[in-house]
This record gives C-alpha cells, structure tokens and sequence, in this order.
C-alpha cells in the first residue's frame, strides 16, 4: 500500500519537476518549487522520514519559497527565452544520469533489510538509544548526543552563511529605493487587508506556541530545534509580511537579533565545554548531572535550545535582510 | 474506508496540480496551489490512520500554517501589474 | 455504540473524500478564476472538514483527537482568509469575471 | 520487473538529479541556476531516505507495540542538510541580488558581454 502511494507522489513530483523547468516565469517556477518541496515532504513521511519531511515541509514550502519571491521580487519576473534546447547539457545529464543507472543494479533493492547501510552502526542506535539515552525519537538521540560534533559544524556553517547574506545585503543602497513590503499605506489599502491583519493578529501567537511545542516535544515525537526554528522564524515572517517591515523590526531589533545568532552556537559549544570541565568529553553530557540519563536530557535539552535560537534568528534576519532591499 | 479517503485526496491533489501547471493568469496558479496545499494537510493526517501509526498528526500542523504563509507571501511579493496569460 | 460511530466516521470520511474530488473537478473544469475559487472553497473547508471530523470518531478522546481538532480550527480559519486574499489581489489587479458564455478561454 | 520493482525510487532520485543538473549548466538565468540546484539538491535527499526505509518498517520514534524500524542514521543527515541547504541558498541568493543591482540583468550572457565590454 504505502509502496502504490509511494509510486504516485513520485510520478507527481516528476510531473512538477519537469514544468519548473520549462516554464519561463520565474514567478509560477518559485510557486512550483514550493509545490515540488511539499511533494518531496509528504514522500519523506511516506518513507517514515517523519522528521525529516517536518523540516522539508517548514524549510522547503516555507522559507525557500518565501526567499526565492523576495529575490524575485528585487530582480526580474522572466527568463529571457531561448529558443534552443542546450544539447551539450542535455548530453552531459543524460550521460551522468545513464552511469548513475547503471551503479543503481548493485544497489540492494528498496526496502531490504539486509542492506548493507542497516547493519553498520544502524542497529545500535535503535536497540540501545532508547533505554541509553532516555529518549524515544531515535533521529533526536543520534542527533543531538551520537552525532553532536557533527550537528555543531552544521550549526555553525548556518552561523557562517548568515554572516555572508549580512555582509552581502545589509550595507545600506544610495539612493531611497522603496522595499517590496512597504506597499502603499494609504486608507483604501489599510481597509482591505483587514480580514487578514485580524486574523494573523490570533494565528501568530499560535504559530508561536506550536514551535515552542515542536522545540521542547523534540524528544518524543517528530521535532527539535532545527524545526521549531524554521516554525518560529515563519511566524515572525508572516507578522512582517502583514503589518510590514518596520514593525517587526521595532519587536525584534536588529542588534538583538545578530546577538541572538551568536548566543545559541555558543549556548550549544558552551554546553559542550561544560561537560569538558566536569570530567567528561567534549559534548559527552552524561557528565553534566549525576545520573548517566539525566545528564543526557539536560545535554540535548540544551542543545536543541541552542540550535533553535540560531536557526529561527539566522532565517529571521536572512529575510529582514533580503526584504529590507531596495527595489532596482 | 482509509483507502477510499486517501483515493479521494490523492484525485483531489492530481486536479489541483493540474490547474497550477495549467495557470493561465498567476491568481489560478496560486489558487490551486493554496489548495493543493491543503490537501496535503489531509494526506498527511489521512496516512497516519491508513499507516497505523497516527501520532504524527504535528506533521499536518506544521502543513497548514507552512501553506498559509506562502500563500501571503505570494501574494504580497507579486508585484500586481497588469493580468497577463503566464 | 462502537458500530454506530464506525459507520458514522466511515460515511464522513467518504462524503468528505467525495466533496475533495468535486472541488478538484470544478477547480479544472470551470471557467473562469473567479468561479473556480468557489470550487476550492468547497474542498478546503466542507471536505477538509468532514475528513477531519470523520478521523476525529476513528481515534475516539485522545490526544489526536485534540490533534485533529486543532487542524481543523487552523484549517478553518486560515484557508478562507487565504481564499479572500488571492480574489481580493485578483480584483485590485484587474482581473475580470467573465460574465457571457461567448467568451472562450483566455 | 522484480528489478524494476525493487529500484524504481532510485531511478527517479536520479532523474530528478538530472533535471536539476541539466537546469544548472544549461541555464543563462540565476536564479533558474539555484532553483536547478535545490532540486538537485532534494534528489539527494530522497536517494538517502529512501536507503534508509526498511519494509514493515515505521518511523523511528520507539513506541508500545512496534519493533520494526527504518534506518534514523540517513534521516539524522538529511535533517540537518536540509537546513544547510537553504542557508546556502540564501548565500546564493544574496548574490544574485547584489549582481543585480551591480549589472542590471541576471542573464549570464549579458553579464558576460557587459564585463568584456567594459
């Protein structure tokens, strides 16, 4: 049964993937490219990637969606037509493709539990995590204890890519070009986006809520920080969307947001130095409390806050950034 | 009976995919794709039950507000010019 | 008891399977922009709402219940917002409805 | 068949790759370029994920009366990529925009006669 459904999201997704490419308008390829992202999510949960098609969905159809629009919305709207198709590109996928198809005869076949990926350090993490790490959602032990170091260097590579949108978008244009979210604020169009203002002004606290949910549920269900970042952050962009850029600027100010980008890498390095200097590893959080578990809860508690505050200030300021831009 | 939800779902989605690639002004496009949207809400929720193992229903959650926050930032950063066949 | 709540959630589910579908038929068949908001209307709220409310029965009180009760409330309340929106940019850019069946597709 | 069967998720991670791939060489937009690359980007994804799922199998979150799980190890990877991900294609976005309002154009042969017209 999830095999059939399987197959048809797939023919889905194929269908999508070929008009984004043949499509002209940018604008209805950033719409598709939204649509193929929570394609790709609902396939993730077919395939028991709960976790994964969380982020997919919040990062994919949200974020990206909504970072691919601002772009557009300071550049252009249409691709210059080219009435050729490119042969040599053509030729150099097809080839790729054709030498990837080949090496896929070797591959042990769709869902075989004897794959050879199953029985390396698979095995462990699902037979022991449980009872050794006190935490029910296998994907958040290995991520946040097994695999710290690993999901440190993640962290900081977002760090380091908000710091080169900043760098790259955030030196002020000459010359007062409007943004493309302070439209016309003039009476007519106050009235007609209140149905809407209204309506975000309940939502929004929600969205709020339910991250924090997402943040602190982490361990129990699909979840953690990486999402309830995305979540947060798609709140506070959905408040700048409708009451505009400068009032949500006024909540969060700028100085505090870039602090806030800093404070959780170094909540969550802080966090492994601490069980450095009580007697354990770096990252190694069971020396953080008497008990071995414990000290294991406080660990990924910690951490997963630590990689919320990044990702949810990272992608905040990454779209103030982007929609504070001028129009050229 | 789950299958017969899912079946209605998935023939909804495929519709609604249809009309996004169909256009033909951009506010038919952003139309199905809202609606799209939502039916992947219900795919989601849908599956859990059809699966055996409902408890992800966060998931779905997480769809409905994704899907209504794209759809305003779509229509908040098209700049509204003249109607066009797109 | 039991049985009665099975067939009800059983024909919820199945009305609600059946409105989806016909929305999704008049999303492509109708004419024109402004009828077919009309059809998305009928899926995102009327189906999506008896799909729901037919899981709701299957998993009794439990926390997917209030799950599923709170999808419906976010769903309920934004799609229509959502719906409003797009005919309201639809109108202020100067999109016509078409009003004499003469007029082919665009 | 049983072959068929057995790889089709494979086969189309790697069409997806392909149409990715060919949308970032072949195309003279930017952000045509970037939106190539996300998809060439999820069809990694997917390939992984779907490595990942054993049948019968359900989502690693240990729960009473399940004792079949997928793999979470591919799901830990994909996870935090996905996020890299768009990070990085903000990065690129940042400077599709920059190269906008430096050039005018994002079409990668304008740029090119602007630059060996200069």
């Amino acid at each position: 049964m999830s095999q059939f459904i399987d197959m048809i999201l797939l023919a889905f997704l194929i269908v999508v993937a070929v008009a984004v490419t043949r499509t002209l308008n940018l604008f209805a390829t950033a719409v598709l490219t939204g649509v193929y992202s929570l394609l790709m999510a609902c396939i993730f949960t077919v395939l028991d990637a709960v976790d994964v098609a969380f982020t997919e969905a919040a990062v994919g159809a949200g974020i990206s969606t909504v970072l691919f629009l601002a772009t557009l919305s300071l550049t252009t709207q249409r691709e210059k037509a080219h009435h050729h198709y490119n042969w040599g590109a053509l030729a150099t996928a097809l080839l790729t493709g054709g030498a990837l198809v080949y090496g896929t005869f070797d591959m042990p076949h769709f869902g075989d539990p004897n794959a050879p990926i199953h029985q390396h350090v698979a095995p462990h993490y699902i037979d022991v995590s449980p009872t050794e790490i006190g935490v029910p959602n296998m994907v958040t032990s290995v991520l946040a204890s097994y695999r710290g170091y690993d999901t440190l260097g993640e962290t900081s590579v977002i760090f380091t890519a908000c710091m080169a949108v900043l760098l790259l978008l955030q030196r002020e244009r000459r010359g007062g070009a409007s943004s493309a979210l302070e439209g016309p604020t003039d009476e007519q169009s106050m009235q007609h986006a209140m149905i809407l203002r209204v309506q975000s002004k309940i939502f929004i606290p929600l969205i709020l809520l339910f991250a924090l949910y997402v943040q602190f549920h982490g361990d129990y269900g699909p979840g953690g920080g990486f999402q309830a970042g995305v979540i947060f952050a798609a709140g506070i962009i959905l408040y700048a969307l409708v009451n505009g850029l400068e009032k949500a600027r006024a909540i969060i100010p700028p100085n505090i947001l870039h602090g806030l980008v800093a404070f959780g890498l170094l909540l969550y390095a802080g966090t492994g130095l601490a069980s450095l200097f009580m007697d354990g590893n770096f990252l190694q959080y069971r020396a953080l409390a008497h008990e071995a578990t414990h000290g294991e809860h406080l660990g990924i508690l910690l951490i997963e806050l630590g990689v919320g505050i990044t990702v949810a200030t990272v992608m905040t300021s990454i779209f103030f950034s982007f929609s504070g831009r001028g129009r050229s | 009976m789950f299958v017969a939800a899912m079946i209605g779902v998935l023939v909804t989605m495929l519709l609604a995919l249809i009309r996004a690639l169909l256009g033909p002004t951009v506010y038919d496009r952003i139309l199905a794709v809202n609606m799209f949207g939502t039916k992947t809400v219900l795919f989601i929720s849908v599956l859990g039950y059809l699966m055996g193992r409902p408890e992800f229903l966060d998931l779905a959650l997480v769809y409905v507000l994704i899907n209504f926050i794209g759809t305003i930032a779509i229509l908040k950063f098209v700049r509204f010019g003249p109607v066009e066949a797109s | 008891m039991d049985s009665i709540i099975h067939y009800a959630s059983w024909f919820l589910l199945s009305t609600g399977a059946f409105f989806c579908a016909v929305g999704g038929l008049g999303i492509l068949r109708l004419p024109d922009f402004y009828s077919r908001q009309h059809a998305a209307g009928i899926t995102d709220t009327l189906g999506s709402s008896l799909v729901l409310i037919g899981l709701m029965l299957q998993s009794g009180l439990s926390l997917n219940a209030a799950k599923l009760a709170m999808i419906l409330l976010f769903l309920i309340s934004t799609s229509p917002v959502a719906t409003h929106a797009i005919a309201q940019a639809a109108k202020q850019s100067g999109l016509k409805p078409k009003v004499s069946a003469e007029e082919d597709e665009a | 068949m049983s072959e068929a069967l057995g790889l089709y998720n494979y086969w189309i991670a790697i069409f997806l790759m392909m149409v990715g791939f060919y949308n970032v060489i072949a195309r003279g937009n930017l952000v045509k370029k970037l939106v190539g690359l996300s998809i060439f980007q999820t069809s990694v994804f997917l390939l992984y994920i779907t490595m990942g799922k054993v049948s019968g199998g359900t989502a690693p979150i240990a729960g009473a009366g399940f004792d079949t799980f997928s793999n979470p190890l591919p799901h830990v990877l994909i996870l935090t990529a996905i996020v890299v991900g768009i990070a990085t294609t903000a990065v690129g976005l940042a400077l599709v925009v920059r190269i906008n309002e430096h050039y005018g154009s994002i079409e990668e042969d304008e740029l090119i006669a602007q630059e060996e017209g200069s």
